[in-house]
């Protein structure tokens, strides 16, 4: 056996040495961090995520701490980094995850979420394709897949639109279904780079029983005959864009021409779209007088708009009905001071509530409001797991700090 | 064994099988009296070392020599050279003519008289005893 | 007895062997002659497995070969197949390890016959230390067969009476013994059997002293007959 | 014991030196590494220097207190730290071709002993094959053991008070080397040397196909390599994993990759054990 010695020991070595790591060393050796409640429901705060970074020296790392614990993405294995990695922002839309669930084999090849729609009958995808191969005269087709979830039947149609000026190219915003009318709002750039590209929105009316093309209405908004301005254009579809709506929301920012960077916005203006009537109307001075001076983050849920803006010291909530063209409720609006904040870093908004991220002395903190009478539904803070040696480390709060909440 | 060193120098031709050519040898050993009757013959094995030979051909020789009745094995003890003397001595005449008739073949061509070959071989013999006996007293005091 | 029927192999576009056929003797020393490049040592290694046929069969005892036969049939290349970094003892004790047939007796006694150093290292040995050093490996196994390829050849003359002397003593005896040489001097008294090799075919093949005594040949006379006709 | 076993420890033994030298290779670069950057550092702060903007090394980190980490250590040794690892990888690259054909070349022929061993011949291809995993994974395991001791190393360099603790897992991360060396994650553990294992079966495999057929051979052996290499490729690249509209679900794709792979290396093993029992020449 002796002379053996030389293979058995480094045997021996080889086991011991990965055994150890992977046992134990790789597995418990990592800094823990939590999301503790201080006050309120618990439940409220399960669904929010804090991404921050962790730093002891070498370089940061990317973690997300829950009410669970922390996880590292970077330490995640690598086929889950692969693969479920890929295409995840199909997965990240709660509605989309459903179907991909119910109905795999419909959803199949079907990558584009602004081209979903569902209601309890229907499920609709409608792309755009630009066919712009050489030697063609360039067309648009519309490709559109249906299934009638009760009776499980899947048809599909294609529509050729001729495209006049050229489009470099094409995007789906958003597809809903009136009574059988298919409507595609889709967004058509010309070629060329930002400034001096044509931007147009058209909405397509598709006859969902035998695809032929209703209608294809241009929208028409802001007036390009000013010059030294041009316009930006930013659209504000349903937060859940398969779930149906009967509005589509058009920002548009009169910006002094361009010179060689950016000279400041002149003028904006709010518009919204109703796929009923095909009406395009200027929202920008009824909800001025609303008290809506600023449009910040917004979103579109049904027929309510949510404006929410913040800076480090304050934030503000508001929710317009677009039909009353009224605000719903009272603004909600907060000082840090009365959130106990240092700094606020964010807020967001998600079924009716408002989630607002900050941080004192350096921990970073969250809250829950009830956004229709501003409650407070919880409030929770990041803290270091550890042992008591190492509980120096908080939430690298120089880093960019950042919160999720899952559906 | 005091033999060897007359054993290991044997040459063999290439034409003649092995086996005969050893016999031979062992004949001339046993006419010029190295070896003795009743003599302890080495084993085969031995022999084949001593002759460069492999064992097959020492084994074939001395197949041969028990035929011929020159060498004679009692059981398992070795082999020893017959102490027959008629056998030997007619060994000795067999060589003695078998020279003879080879050397008075080839003088044939040339017909010289009897008398004078003889005198010519007498002298000749002499001379070659002569050298030959100095070589071994040579050797000797080396 | 080792049957080799019928064998055929390419090499390099050309035909090495060509339905070369022999059977080699156990208790008999067979001799393969040929110029260089007949393929003697090709036909040794198809023997060995060391080099598939293109057709033809090889049986030892009867059995095709397998794994088991190299503890009855010893191959001895014209070259060490030891690594050069090892010590002959280490050489030695690989032997052992590996083959049942090894016996460490008469490999201790064959290491003193060629007076050869244990300690050596295996890649410093000269040539004809090395020869020697080769044959303790292979004629070390109790083996019913030997094969060896070019035993003498680049061996100088006072290794070669060693190596001589080996083959005729009790380490040949009763084995089979087939050996490739391509210049036939010293071997010509120790051979039973002589195969002469042409065109990658056996084309004669007799016993030694038979052709003596019936035809009054010399190994030397038949090769020239064969090699200059 | 048991022949394979033996064989194995045979090829273990013929590498023993250029083992021993990589690990000291590895040994006197990092252990240098850290003492020389850490005995730097600590003298750059007790003179004061690096908070007058000094070393540009510490400025690069925007939330540092002046106090020194074994991950930062790390982080800033990068490359001395990778150059024996990288050297060490294709040493071991490399003689997964010599494994085989050290036994053909040169005056000694030893491939003439191993063909005619009384052992089943594929013993012989395991043989290689367990003693090159021996060499990666001891490697491996021996950088593994080094972490802790240059980080012990940089505790009795740094006084406590001038000490951050830090991870020895995430130090690991803070060069990608080592990451990849030994990946936090078991899975990945799994996967970055099952692909090696799998790269060196084919290679493996091409090396017996060259040998057994001669010139020809050459020829056949790339196709091998080629084909195994597009086989195990494809369907990570040619499935369209992260085109939106792909028609397949990557857990799909997923699926395929792996048949792939388990196919590519149960004919790799089974075409060398055949090919080295049965066509092999010398």
């Amino acid at each position: 056996m002796r002379r053996y010695w030389i293979s058995i020991v480094l045997s021996a070595f080889i086991v011991v040495g990965l055994g150890t790591y992977y046992v134990y060393g790789a597995v418990v050796d990592f800094p823990e961090y939590k999301i503790l409640k201080v006050s309120g429901d618990v439940n409220e705060g399960s669904k929010i995520s804090v991404q921050g970074n962790f730093s002891d020296g070498g370089g940061n790392q990317f973690l997300i701490a829950t009410a669970e614990g922390s996880d590292y993405p970077s330490r995640r294995s690598i086929i889950s980094q692969i693969f479920s990695g890929s295409r995840s922002w199909m997965n990240d839309q709660v509605d989309i995850r459903q179907m991909l669930n119910d109905h795999r084999s419909f959803m199949r090849g079907k990558g584009n979420f602004t081209s979903f729609y569902k209601d309890e009958e229907w499920i609709i995808y409608a792309d755009a394709v630009l066919n712009n191969s050489f030697g063609v005269k360039p067309e648009i087709v519309l490709s559109i897949d249906t299934l009638n979830q009760t009776s499980g039947v899947v048809k599909h149609y294609e529509t050729i639109v001729e495209d006049p000026m050229d489009y470099s190219q094409i995007f789906v915003e958003d597809v809903q279904l009136i009574g059988e009318q298919i409507h595609m709002f889709i967004n058509q750039r010309s070629k060329g780079d930002l400034n001096g590209s044509a931007v147009e929105y058209h909405d397509y009316v598709v006859d969902m029983n035998n695809g032929t093309l209703i209608n294809n209405a241009r929208l028409t908004f802001g007036d390009n005959t000013k010059d030294n301005v041009e316009l930006f254009d930013r659209s504000i579809m349903n937060t859940i864009y398969s779930a149906s709506s009967d509005h589509a929301i058009l920002i548009v920012y009169d910006e002094q021409k361009r010179v060689n960077d950016y000279m400041g916005i002149i003028d904006e203006h709010l518009y919204s779209y109703a796929y009923k009537t095909g009406v395009l109307t200027d929202l920008s001075d009824t909800m001025l007088k609303a008290g809506i001076d600023d449009i910040g983050e917004i979103r579109l849920d049904g027929h309510i708009l949510t404006i929410l803006n913040y800076e480090e010291d304050f934030i503000k909530l508001s929710r317009y009905n677009i039909d009353t063209e009224k605000v719903t409720n009272e603004d909600i609006s907060l000082s840090a001071q009365q959130l106990g904040a240092e700094k606020i870093i964010m807020g967001t908004t998600k079924n009716n509530k408002l989630y607002i991220l900050f941080y004192k002395n350096d921990i970073p903190k969250v809250a829950v409001l009830d956004t229709t009478n501003g409650a407070i539904l919880y409030t929770g803070e990041v803290v270091y797991e550890g042992e008591a040696s190492e509980s120096k480390w908080t939430m690298n709060t120089e880093g960019r700090l950042y919160m999720q909440i899952a559906d | 064994m005091k033999m060897n060193e007359s054993w290991t120098d044997v040459t063999f031709n290439g034409r003649d099988p092995v086996y005969l050519q050893v016999v031979r040898h062992f004949k001339e050993q046993l006419a010029t009296g190295r070896l003795e009757a009743g003599q302890i013959i080495p084993s085969r094995r031995e022999l084949g070392a001593m002759l460069k030979i492999n064992p097959n051909t020492a084994q074939k020789a001395y197949k041969e020599m028990e035929e011929q009745k020159l060498i004679v094995t009692e059981g398992n003890s070795p082999s020893r050279i017959t102490l027959d003397d008629n056998l030997l001595r007619s060994i000795r005449s067999e060589l003695i003519s078998d020279a003879v008739d080879a050397f008075v073949v080839s003088v044939r061509k040339i017909d010289v008289p009897v008398e004078e070959l003889l005198d010519i071989v007498k002298q000749k013999y002499l001379e070659s005893n002569e050298t030959e006996r100095q070589v071994q007293e040579g050797g000797d005091q080396a | 007895m080792i049957e080799v029927v019928d064998i055929h192999k390419r090499y390099r576009g050309r035909s090495v062997l060509n339905g070369a056929s022999f059977t080699v003797e156990k208790g008999q020393i067979t001799c393969l002659i040929g110029i260089n490049g007949a393929g003697k040592s090709t036909i040794l290694k198809a023997i060995m497995g060391l080099t598939p046929l293109k057709s033809g069969t090889i049986r030892i005892d009867g059995q095709p070969m397998d794994k088991n036969l190299y503890e009855s049939i010893a191959f001895i290349p014209d070259h060490l197949t030891m690594p050069p970094g090892m010590k002959l003892s280490e050489g030695l004790r690989f032997m052992q390890d590996f083959y049942q047939s090894w016996n460490a007796n008469r490999a201790e006694e064959l290491m003193k016959f060629f007076s050869l150093d244990q300690t050596e290292r295996i890649g410093n040995l000269s040539r004809g230390t090395a020869a020697k050093f080769n044959l303790v490996l292979g004629l070390a196994q109790d083996t019913e067969y030997v094969l060896m390829d070019e035993p003498f050849s680049g061996i100088d003359m006072f290794s070669r009476g060693l190596i001589a002397e080996v083959f005729s003593s009790h380490l040949i005896e009763d084995r089979g013994v087939l050996l490739t040489t391509h210049e036939i001097g010293e071997v010509e008294h120790l051979i039973d059997r002589a195969l002469l090799m042409k065109d990658g075919a056996i084309c004669r093949d007799f016993q030694c002293e038979q052709i003596r005594s019936e035809e009054g040949k010399s190994i030397v006379d038949v090769m020239r007959e064969v090699y200059q006709a | 014991m048991n022949r394979y076993l033996k064989l194995v420890h045979m090829e273990v033994d013929r590498f023993k030196y250029i083992l021993a030298g990589l690990m000291s290779l590895t040994l006197i670069c990092q252990f240098g590494a850290v003492i020389w950057w850490t005995k730097s550092a600590v003298s750059n702060r007790e003179s004061g220097a690096w908070n007058n903007g000094g070393s540009m090394a510490y400025s690069l980190n925007p939330s540092h207190n002046g106090n020194l980490s074994f991950t930062e250590v790390i982080s800033n040794t990068q490359f001395l730290f990778m150059i024996p690892i990288l050297i060490s990888i294709g040493v071991l690259a490399i003689y997964v071709f010599l494994i085989w054909y050290r036994d053909w070349f040169g005056r000694n022929t030893f491939i003439y002993r191993l063909l005619t061993l009384p052992i089943a011949r594929r013993h012989i291809y395991f043989a290689k094959l367990t003693a090159i995993l021996l060499f990666i994974f001891g490697l491996v395991s021996f950088q593994l053991a080094l972490i802790p001791v240059e980080k012990l190393i940089f505790n009795l360099i740094v006084p406590s008070d001038m000490r951050d603790p830090s991870y020895i897992s995430n130090s690991i991360y803070a060069n990608p080397a080592l990451g990849m060396l030994i990946p936090w994650h078991f899975d990945s553990f799994l996967v970055y040397y099952v692909i090696g294992i799998i790269a060196v079966l084919v290679i493996f495999a091409a090396i017996l196909i060259e040998r057994s057929y001669g010139r020809l051979g050459i020829l056949y052996a790339i196709l091998y390599l080629g084909i195994s290499a597009f086989l195990l490729l494809f369907p990570m690249v040619g499935l369209g994993l992260d085109n939106l509209n792909g028609y397949l679900y990557p857990n799909e794709i997923f699926a395929i990759e792996l048949v792939m792979c388990v196919a590519v290396m149960a004919v790799s093993v089974w075409l060398g054990c055949r090919l080295i029992s049965k066509k092999i020449t010398v």
